[in-house]
């Protein structure tokens, strides 16, 4: 186990807790709004961690460019179509959640 | 031993994600979170793809099985609410077979299940496929991934009939005539955006997959579909093919893929005396121009099986 | 109870049996529901089923590349089924415009 | 010229002038009806040219792309699939002409291209010996015949349609099922190939189990012949023709090759089951097909019965080689072209009188007496009467069946004859009587009436032709029963 093998490990570890922590959130919380909230922040946030993780010990300059990509391109799409659910959302009349 | 233990466990958890995916898909009672569970069900089929180390099989899975294919199913799930009154009919859960108990044709599918598990469990424990055949002849077929040497030259007449069937379907799906679908909500600024700049990075990603196929998981098919999706997309914000475009050259590019592969297959049995035998110089040449026209003749294919309604042009004929 | 355990214990056996339990649910699906969307994402069920079944028996072998020629089966297997089923949501379409239900008539023209 | 026209591959014609006629069709609809016609005529040629071959040359073994299997595919010709082919290019002669008069030119349009789709499906199918590459062709073949049924549109042909693309998808997935074990259990997918390898094992039990029930479903062998009438009575006439008469034999053929070559050592007793059930389809077919009281419907039910009479022959063929082939044989071809042209006339008699209730068919026969020709003789060749290529498949049949002792095959065959005379008769009888309710009448293009009239002519001449045709079963010796037994 090399310096890189403990980070790696680490990044993957903690990536995987916000994943967790996004589909309990997508789970638990009460109305749409708030479970797009949990899943979007945590989904891009764990993901960039994996990436970051994967990233670590990738052969090549290259891969992980390709891998940081993919992050990018994730996230351009999770931002926009959780927006357009809400939107759909909304023009439907779905009604947010009070305490 | 341990990192096997997790392997396993890793692969009867998916496995029975697999199942349990499937079945709710079928078994629920709205038919929206049935094709959302479906979609579910073939991401993760990706996934046991990747991991039975079957990466070109993951990357078109992935993009027509779960992606285009859940398309096509909202798609005709939103057309088919504008044409039945779900209120009255309320067409859900109604078993096919009133006279038989429903436990019946489940009690027969369970010893049938159980036969077919035997059958899986008593193969011989070593596979007797080809794959040192088609190591040998690698070298020979002008491509070095060997999914593609397959599906472009030791079998590529099953290829040149499966992209027949390709065209033959949106033929088919056009002679069905559907009206076309109602002007849907405007597409707004956010997926305008969206689609404005993921389609070019889709055109791009879909050329790296084509050129990649060669010797790396990916090719025609894998690219086609990515294609297809960006197709996809433009068609969602309201983009539609000008006029001008959707009589003969709109037909041109969609018959070209399997029309360049019949063109091949003429020219090899005039040159070689036999069908699809490629010069062994020339046969990366000649599989980089058949996937390059079937990549966009696929693309072009799913994106119009997307749409449903033929052109309008066609008709005026 | 050894080659069981064997068995069970083999990924590609593994997802070979979930293949083939894959297909006997898409069957029970396609004969038990009437909606014809059930019906066309049945017979997607059952065909991933098959093909799981053709490309995890192929991995059998242990150790080396898998076998590509299965795979290669099973790509233009999945471009068959995304064409089927285009065309099958085509005409479930024409069929409830027609008919106003999306189900097929329950007459059993043979009896 | 002459050592030209030897060298060329007829077999790669079969299969790519279709597949480049129908693609042409796509891209220049304003030449679609010549084109086709063009086409259809080089691929009859192509079989005459391939017939020539084989009769010098023997069976034909065709390495695509030079790999030869398994690991490539293999094309694979003998007398069954020449005859197979023969049958499919007559039936397509006849089946093209009589669309030109059928259709106007928006439907003219649409059916070509599905048409010649499925004109190269099943040249592909009967030229080929890798049962995965019969899956594709299979495949092909299904949605363009599904596409085909559903052309008219109405809500009958759609829903016949959709059950009929419902049944051929699960087919062709259990068919699949069967070619995934087969690959993993012998390591190819080659018939030649599997049939050395193969061994009475699970696997080999359980893939034939699948890959019978696919194909047996496919071709709507009693009682899984439940979307054969519905879809076949619904479609546009020449659509119906060419389903009855050559796409439900195409999956026959499939299953023919697969028993008697792959399956030949996994014994008779199952075998025996499918003479069973041939035997229920033809009395349920001809009971059924008796009692309809639409043309088209009878029409349907009878094509139940006589794909009965095919399985019946079926377990005879181990027992007694070359005879029951040629009965499989004769029953197939002479069905083909009386059940087409016995369609093609139903279609007439619809179109003439807007409805084909049979007992309102107000003395057609001196309005239309050609189409009542054509029928009349389509019937004496589905109730096997003489001369007639449906007589000479029986008479094989009943000699096959007498040479094994089996009375009860026997009694099957008449009882299926005279029921077949009975329902042919209960239509012309109606013919010469006058309808309670007088009502117009449109006229029928001559081509219509005449295309159906020379594939009832054929399917008669056929039976004059026992003794060219026979031997031409017997190129490449199919499935070793020349050599067996003599």
């Amino acid at each position: 186990m090399t310096l890189s093998d403990y980070s790696a490990a680490v990044l993957l570890l903690a990536g995987a807790f916000f994943f967790l922590a996004g589909t309990l959130g997508l789970l638990r919380f009460p109305d749409v709004y708030t479970r797009l909230h949990a899943l979007t922040k945590a989904d891009n946030v764990g993901l960039g961690l994996i990436v970051l993780g994967l990233a670590v010990q990738a052969q090549s300059w290259a891969a992980a460019g390709k891998l940081v990509l993919i992050w990018l391109l994730v996230l351009l799409a999770g931002a926009s179509v959780s927006h357009l659910v809400a939107r759909a959302a909304l023009h439907r009349g779905v009604r947010w959640w009070r305490r | 031993m341990v990192t096997t233990l997790l392997q396993w466990t890793f692969d009867a958890l998916l496995g029975l994600v697999l199942l349990w995916l499937a079945w709710r898909s079928l078994a629920s009672t709205d038919l929206f979170k049935s094709i959302v569970l479906f979609i579910a069900f073939g991401l993760l089929m990706a996934l046991a793809w990747a991991r039975l180390d079957a990466p070109d099989i993951a990357i078109a899975e992935a993009a027509i099985g779960a992606g285009l294919t859940g398309a096509l199913l909202l798609g005709a799930l939103a057309r088919l609410r504008a044409v039945v009154n779900e209120e009255g009919v309320t067409p859900q859960q109604q078993p096919l077979l009133r006279r038989f108990p429903v436990w019946l044709p489940a009690i027969l599918l369970l010893w049938v299940a159980a036969g077919l598990a035997y059958v899986v469990a008593a193969l011989p424990p070593y596979a007797v496929g080809l794959s040192a055949q088609v190591a040998a002849n690698l070298d020979a077929s002008g491509v070095s991934n060997p999914v593609t040497a397959v599906l472009l030259n030791f079998r590529a007449y099953d290829t040149l009939l499966e992209m027949v069937v390709l065209l033959l379907a949106l033929l088919a799906v056009w002679s069905l005539d559907i009206p076309l679908a109602g002007v849907a909500a405007a597409p707004g600024l956010i997926l305008d955006t969206l689609s404005r700049q993921l389609v070019p990075i889709l055109i791009l990603v879909a050329a790296y997959l084509l050129w990649v196929g060669a010797h790396a998981p990916g090719g025609a098919f894998q690219a086609g579909s990515v294609l297809g999706a960006a197709g996809v997309l433009l068609l969602l914000t309201g983009w539609r093919l000008p006029p001008r475009l959707e009589g003969l050259p709109l037909r041109m590019i969609l018959v070209a893929g399997p029309g360049v592969f019949v063109a091949i297959a003429v020219l090899t049995t005039l040159t070689s005396g036999q069908l699809l035998q490629y010069p062994p110089v020339q046969a990366g040449l000649l599989i980089v121009i058949l996937e390059t026209v079937a990549t966009v003749s696929i693309g072009v294919t799913l994106a119009a099986l997307f749409f449903g309604s033929p052109p309008r042009g066609k008709q005026h004929q | 109870m050894n080659t069981v355990m064997n068995t069970v214990m083999n990924a590609a056996s593994l997802y070979g049996l979930v293949g083939a339990g894959l297909f006997c649910l898409g069957l029970y699906a396609l004969i038990v529901h009437a909606h014809l969307l059930r019906k066309i994402l049945a017979i997607n069920v059952m065909g991933s089923g098959v093909f799981l079944v053709l490309v995890a028996l192929a991995k059998r072998i242990g150790g080396g590349a898998p076998d590509p020629v299965p795979h290669a089966m099973v790509i233009t297997g999945i471009v068959v089924a995304v064409s089927a089923t285009a065309l099958a949501l085509t005409l479930m379409l024409k069929v409830a415009t027609a008919t106003g239900r999306a189900e097929l008539p329950d007459d059993e023209g043979s009896e | 010229m002459a050592i030209m026209l030897v060298d060329v591959p007829w077999a790669v014609v079969l299969i790519l002038l279709p597949l480049a006629g129908a693609m042409g069709c796509v891209l220049w609809p304003s030449v679609t009806k010549t084109l086709g016609l063009m086409t259809v005529f080089g691929v009859a040629l192509s079989v005459a040219g391939l017939g020539w071959q084989l009769t010098e040359n023997g069976a034909l073994r065709y390495a695509v792309g030079g790999w030869g299997a398994p690991l490539g595919i293999d094309l694979y010709a003998d007398g069954l699939s020449l005859l197979m082919l023969a049958m499919t290019a007559l039936v397509g002669l006849g089946v093209s002409g009589y669309s030109i008069g059928y259709f106007d030119h928006k439907y003219l349009l649409r059916f070509w291209p599905l048409w010649l789709f499925l004109l190269a499906a099943l040249n592909a199918l009967f030229l080929s010996a890798d049962i995965f590459n019969l899956y594709v062709t299979l495949e092909l073949m299904g949605l363009a015949a599904v596409a085909l049924a559903a052309l008219s549109g109405g809500s009958a042909a759609l829903s016949g349609a959709m059950r009929y693309l419902l049944s051929t998808l699960l087919g062709s997935l259990c068919y699949l099922f069967g070619v995934a074990l087969l690959y993993h259990g012998f390591g190819s997918v080659d018939i030649a190939v599997l049939a050395e390898r193969l061994e009475p094992n699970a696997t080999a039990w359980a893939a034939l189990a699948l890959m019978s029930a696919g194909l047996v479903l496919k071709t709507a062998l009693f009682p899984l012949h439940f979307w054969l009438p519905p879809a076949h009575a619904s479609a546009p006439a020449p659509v119906s023709a060419v389903l009855s008469a050559l796409v439900v034999k195409a999956s026959f053929y499939i299953l023919l090759r697969l028993w008697l070559e792959i399956f030949a050592p996994l014994g008779e007793g199952v075998s025996t089951l499918l003479g069973l059930l041939g035997a229920a389809a033809v009395l349920w077919g001809s009971l059924q097909a008796l009692r309809q009281t639409q043309v088209k419907l009878m029409v349907a039910y009878s094509t139940v019965a006589q794909v009965g009479y095919l399985f019946l022959a079926f377990p005879l063929v181990a027992a007694t080689g070359v005879t029951a082939l040629n009965a499989i044989v004769y029953l197939a071809f002479s069905h083909a072209l009386a059940k087409a042209a016995m369609f093609l006339a139903a279609g007439n008699l619809l179109r003439f009188g807007g409805h084909d209730r049979i007992a309102d068919l107000d003395r057609v026969v001196q309005r239309l007496p050609i189409t009542l020709s054509a029928f009349a003789l389509a019937g004496v060749s589905i109730m096997g009467l003489p001369p007639s290529g449906g007589f000479i498949g029986k008479w094989l049949l009943l000699q096959s069946a007498l040479s094994q002792g089996r009375w009860d095959l026997v009694a099957v065959v008449i009882i299926g004859g005279l029921l077949a005379a009975a329902y042919v008769f209960k239509v012309l009888g109606n013919a010469f009587t006058q309808a309670a309710v007088p009502h117009t009448s449109r006229a029928v293009p001559a081509c219509m009436e005449w295309a159906a009239l020379l594939l009832a002519i054929a399917a008669i001449v056929l039976g004059f032709m026992a003794s060219a045709v026979l031997p031409l079963v017997a190129i490449g010796d199919p499935f070793g029963l020349l050599g067996a037994r003599p």
